[in-house]
């Protein structure tokens, strides 16, 4: 029983310290979908990201993705990513919309939107960091394949959330 | 097994490195960074390897786990080298067709090489010899002033944390939801990628559920134990400014001012 | 189903300074329709033999025959080990998901392959082991019920399996005295009416005296004991306590009155064999 | 009525459902706990005893009646942290309880938060660890404890605060029975060396067997108050409602219901030994 909607920070701030680990979690370590190309895989941290994007009010969910996958960063081995990371990850939360459904068209569309500028703002990232733009951008071009997997997890997840009556209780509104 | 993950690449010993505050060390990172992007000479790299060269060696880090941090991006260093070889028009050395490898290119490889090995090496100096509790602590004291502007320092330390204290937890109950669902027969294997995908939810719905009980509980608990946010909070263990981060900001600020003086330097390649 | 553990050993972590040996050369038979406790202390490895039972673990060395089949054997169709085997894991409401219950009970069975009719059939008769009405709960979501009744929904669904064998790890774990009992009988009443092997495991000396037909008494990864529970308790009080266990309230009690001089039985595991006893003591004495 | 630490006066409280419907949890309860004492509270799943206690604590307030700790209003906003400083609360699962990673900065956080001078918070730390018996575990992560260990811990953060009185909701609930008798020992310390007044909400009747008052609760009422002697006699009201009573007294009450006439409130073992030794 949820005392989300009555005006507890306390409740919110844990929520997001939980959705923040659980982010942590599946970007670095559980449920890597692997695939074809060049044997990589995708992490679908990501797709947390976007629920904590619908499932909090927004300064929180933006902060739960800069720690979450900062966290991920620096324990797997990223850690020069962890400053892009903390910047770009909460820009993601934005394409969001909270509302009476999370998979609704408009938030597919942002999932499209933020995998894409996701994408590019990493590319700038890296493309600094290795001092090269060319190979920055082959190797985003290769890892859209991330993104694409991210929403299609969140919709999966979404209509899960949006059949179950628990779940959509705690969404913060 | 799941439970054995660790947040961070924490090396525990005990060295003078190890023991420097968290704050000064967050920053003193952040500056080399920054002096890495400044250097413009081969030479230079000189200096930089042989600072962190003595860094390391204080900090008493064997050699094979900075090796360790570099390894994941081996093809990412070997790629961008590639494409800086052929990409950079110059002096052609050798060509093949279209494919040419100019003098300008070499240098640009290595060059950029090297400035993203030592980006790797700075950045594990940190994670190898702080906790990630130290650095959530070094993080809001080194944010502290942004407190002044209405920034939620104290409520994103907290995050933090909490975050790192539930990770283990949660990674516990993920193995145990996944087992029950295993012996119900889902297949988290499945070769097929939408089945999979599909296979998230009866392991995703029930970590989410509970996520959501532990907040409630835990929030609670925190209620009851009088948590009000950061105003008025005190804390056990203080930071303590000695000597050594003394000594450390004043290396960090002569190694500074090294690197931006030889940018203007004239000579060498 | 019988059961055949064969010199069964397992080691956490293996090969890694910290690894752990959870299970060391076990070995038992259970026999078909038998009614098992698994006992022992904290960590003694009643969770790693219960997940080698249905294959999410697998042996370091050794073997686990199901009625003749092994079921350690590599390459082994794991959907062939859960149709034999269920396991209704510790807290089993944690792992309930789906809007209805009737659709969470099908979980299980669909992933078996099987078709609609034959679903819907074990649905609904598993609903009724569990004690739940099936038209009144089938479109409930299992989140709206109480502790007890989640419980049962989450039994129902490994049932739904129809396993041959039963396991349940501390099925009553944070319930009320009520709860817990209603949870025992519709085990009992299972393994009578369907002739299911049960082993279970808890940590409640008095309710495995009264339940299990066979206690296996686990310590520091091996078996401790096994036999009847009237066998396994009888002059092994020290031992059992050495081990970290307690013995039934009245097996202590009949103790106590022999050190006093009564000339009681001294294998009493029930409260009612308490009373009969007590009764023909007394009785015998005016 | 200066030695009632707690009193409930004429408590109801209703939750809102989701159909927006009032759930009545609570319904006109009275209770007084006098300092020191040591009552256990038991009753059904879903009898109330959690928003009961949640109501003690200030975490909830009541929708009709009055709740005063220690003198104290629970209404009364100004006095929130005073009376959850005085009340403490320990709740059943013992990991969502904990919040910091280290063992040591756990039990810091409720001083923490009450702004306690760092040096004070420290002596304190190290006192309420030596006296839940956790000392030297107070480098460790939580998440490395057994379950008796980590309740012990979740004690310790709420003596640390010094309260007068600790609110015990099924703390031993989760845990194996070494890991219960651990924690049960503990509170009874805290209890008879600390003058702690204790209320523990249990499913388990043995651990009722010591308390100096026995509540039972039903539906939101208080149906049954008295010493354990007394409230457990009552065999077959308790069994109606879904509880138990410890094993030697339904075994004194199948005795007696055989023609053996011995007390009928017998709660242990060497109680009965006693009885039966004196009835030859
Ligand atoms: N995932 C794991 N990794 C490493 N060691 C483990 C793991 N799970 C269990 N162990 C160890 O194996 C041993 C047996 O544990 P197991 O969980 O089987 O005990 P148990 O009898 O079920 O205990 P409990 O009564 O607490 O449930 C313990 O020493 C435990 O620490
Ligand atoms: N947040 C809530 N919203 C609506 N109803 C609630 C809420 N919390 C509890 N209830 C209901 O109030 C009643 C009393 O609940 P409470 O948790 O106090 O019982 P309890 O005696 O502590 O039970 P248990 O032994 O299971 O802990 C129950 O019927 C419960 O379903
Ligand atoms: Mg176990
Ligand atoms: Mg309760």
């Amino acid at each position: 029983m949820s005392n989300l909607n009555s005006k507890n920070n306390n409740n919110i701030l844990v929520l997001s310290s939980l959705l923040a680990a659980l982010i942590f979690i599946t970007t670095g370590y559980i449920l890597h979908i692997p695939m074809g190309i060049n044997g990589g895989y995708v992490h679908i941290g990501d797709a947390f990201i976007y629920l904590s994007a619908v499932i909090l009010p927004t300064p929180y969910a933006m902060a739960t993705a800069a720690v979450g996958a900062r966290l991920a960063d620096i324990s797997t081995g990223s850690a020069i990513w962890a400053i892009p990371t903390i910047i770009i990850k909460p820009i993601l939360v934005l394409f969001f919309k909270k509302g009476e459904k999370i998979v609704s068209k408009r938030n597919i569309i942002g999932s499209i939107f933020a995998g894409i500028i996701g994408t590019v703002l990493y590319m700038i990232a890296e493309g600094v960091i290795i001092g090269n733009f060319w190979s920055a951008f082959i190797l985003s071009t290769i890892g859209m394949i991330q993104p694409i997997g991210s929403s299609i997890v969140f919709i999966i997840l979404g209509f899960a959330f949006d059949k179950s009556s628990i779940l959509h209780k705690y969404i913060y509104r | 097994m799941l439970k054995d993950i660790t947040v961070g690449q924490f090396y525990p010993a005990n060295s003078p490195v190890h023991r420097l505050d968290a704050g000064i060390k967050l920053i003193a990172t952040f500056v080399f960074m920054v002096s890495i992007f400044l250097v413009n000479r081969f030479y230079v790299y000189g200096i930089v390897v042989a600072v962190l060269a003595a860094i390391i060696a204080a900090s008493k880090i064997p050699g094979k786990y900075i090796i360790k941090g570099i390894k994941p991006l081996r093809w990412i260093i070997l790629f961008t080298m590639i494409i800086n070889m052929f990409f950079i028009p110059g002096e052609v050395l050798w060509a093949l067709g279209p494919a040419k490898i100019t003098v300008e290119g070499i240098r640009q490889a290595f060059f950029m090489s090297i400035r993203l090995i030592l980006l790797i090496v700075g950045t594990s100096v940190l994670t190898l010899t702080t906790s990630p509790i130290a650095l959530t602590d070094g993080i809001e004291r080194v944010l502290s002033p942004l407190k002044k502007v209405g920034f939620p320092v104290h409520e994103l330390a907290m995050m933090m944390t909490i975050a790192l204290r539930f990770i283990p937890t949660l990674l516990d109950e993920t193995d145990k939801i996944m087992k029950a669902q295993m012996s119900r027969g889902a297949d988290f294997e499945s070769k097929n990628i939408m089945n999979r995908a599909k296979n998230l939810v009866p392991l995703l719905v029930p970590l989410f559920i509970s996520a959501f009980r532990r907040a409630d509980e835990l929030s609670m608990a925190m209620d009851a134990r009088c948590y009000r946010g950061g105003d008025n909070r005190t804390k056990m263990k203080e930071a303590v400014i000695g000597k050594p981060e003394y000594t450390a900001v004043f290396i960090t600020i002569v190694y500074m001012a090294a690197i931006i003086a030889l940018r203007f330097v004239k000579v060498g390649i | 189903m019988s059961i055949t553990v064969k010199n069964l050993t397992y080691i956490y972590d293996q090969g890694m300074p910290f690894e752990s040996r959870a299970l060391d050369d076990v070995s038992f038979e259970i026999k078909d329709g038998d009614f098992v406790g698994l006992i022992g202390h904290t960590g003694s490895g009643k969770s790693t033999l219960i997940q080698h039972m249905n294959g999410l673990l697998k042996p370091s060395s050794g073997q686990i025959l199901i009625n003749g089949f092994d079921i350690t054997e590599k390459n082994l169709n794991l959907t062939e080990i859960r149709k034999r085997v269920g396991v209704v894991f510790q807290y089993p409401e944690y792992q309930l998901f789906e809007e209805t219950i009737e659709k969470d009970i099908a979980f299980g069975p669909s992933n078996l392959g099987l078709d609609e009719e034959e679903i819907s059939r074990r649905v609904k008769e598993s609903m009724k082991s569990v004690g739940l009405d099936y038209e009144t709960y089938k479109d409930k979501s299992p989140f709206e019920l109480s502790g007890g009744q989640k419980r049962r929904v989450a039994i129902a669904g490994v049932i739904a399996m129809e396993p041959e064998v039963l396991i349940l790890d501390e099925p009553t774990a944070g319930l009320d005295p009520g709860g817990r009992e209603e949870i025992f009988s519709l085990i009992k009443d299972l393994h009578d009416r369907k002739n299911i092997t049960v082993i279970l495991s808890s940590h409640s000396m008095d309710d495995m005296a009264r339940l299990s037909k066979t206690l296996i008494v686990m310590n520091r990864g091996k078996v401790e004991f096994m036999g009847s529970p009237r066998e396994v308790f009888k002059g092994n009080t020290k031992r059992l306590k050495e081990i970290g266990l307690d013995v039934p309230q009245v097996l202590e009690l009949a103790i106590k009155l022999r050190e006093k001089g009564f000339d009681i039985r001294e294998d009493i595991i029930t409260s009612e064999e308490a009373r009969d006893e007590i009764i023909r003591v007394m009785r015998g004495r005016k | 009525m200066a030695d009632n630490i707690i009193e409930v006066k004429n408590l109801s409280f209703d939750y809102e459902t989701e159909e927006g419907d009032k759930y009545r949890a609570i319904d006109g309860l009275s209770l007084e706990v006098k300092k020191g004492e040591f009552v256990v509270i038991i009753g059904h799943n879903g009898s109330g005893k959690s928003t009961l206690s949640k109501n003690l604590n200030a975490i909830l307030v009541p929708t009709e009646g009055d709740i005063l700790v220690n003198g104290m209003n629970t209404k009364d906003e100004d006095k929130l942290w005073d009376i959850r400083q005085t009340a403490g609360m320990v709740f059943q699962n013992p990991d969502n309880q904990i919040v910091a990673t280290i063992v040591e900065e756990d039990v810091a956080f409720g001083p923490e938060n009450l702004g306690i001078e760092p040096a004070e918070i420290r002596k304190r730390v190290e006192e309420s660890l030596k006296s839940v018996g956790i000392y030297e575990f107070k480098d460790r992560q939580p998440h490395l404890l057994s379950g008796g260990q980590k309740q012990r811990v979740a004690i310790a953060g709420i003596i640390a605060m010094k309260p007068n009185c600790i609110i015990f909701d099924e703390a031993t609930a989760m845990l194996d029975p070494s890991g219960r008798k651990e924690v049960m020992k503990t509170i009874k310390k805290l209890n008879r060396e600390d003058n702690i007044t204790t209320i523990h909400i249990t499913h388990f009747m043995e651990e009722a067997v010591d308390a100096d008052r026995v509540i039972v609760m039903e539906k939101g009422k208080k149906v049954l108050e008295g010493t354990p002697r007394e409230v457990f006699k009552e065999i077959e009201m308790l069994k109606n409602i879904g509880l138990d009573v410890p094993y030697m007294t339904e075994l004194s009450y199948m005795l007696n219901k055989e023609g053996i006439k011995i007390k009928d409130d017998i709660l242990t073992v060497d109680e009965m030994v006693e009885e039966l030794c004196q009835l030859q």
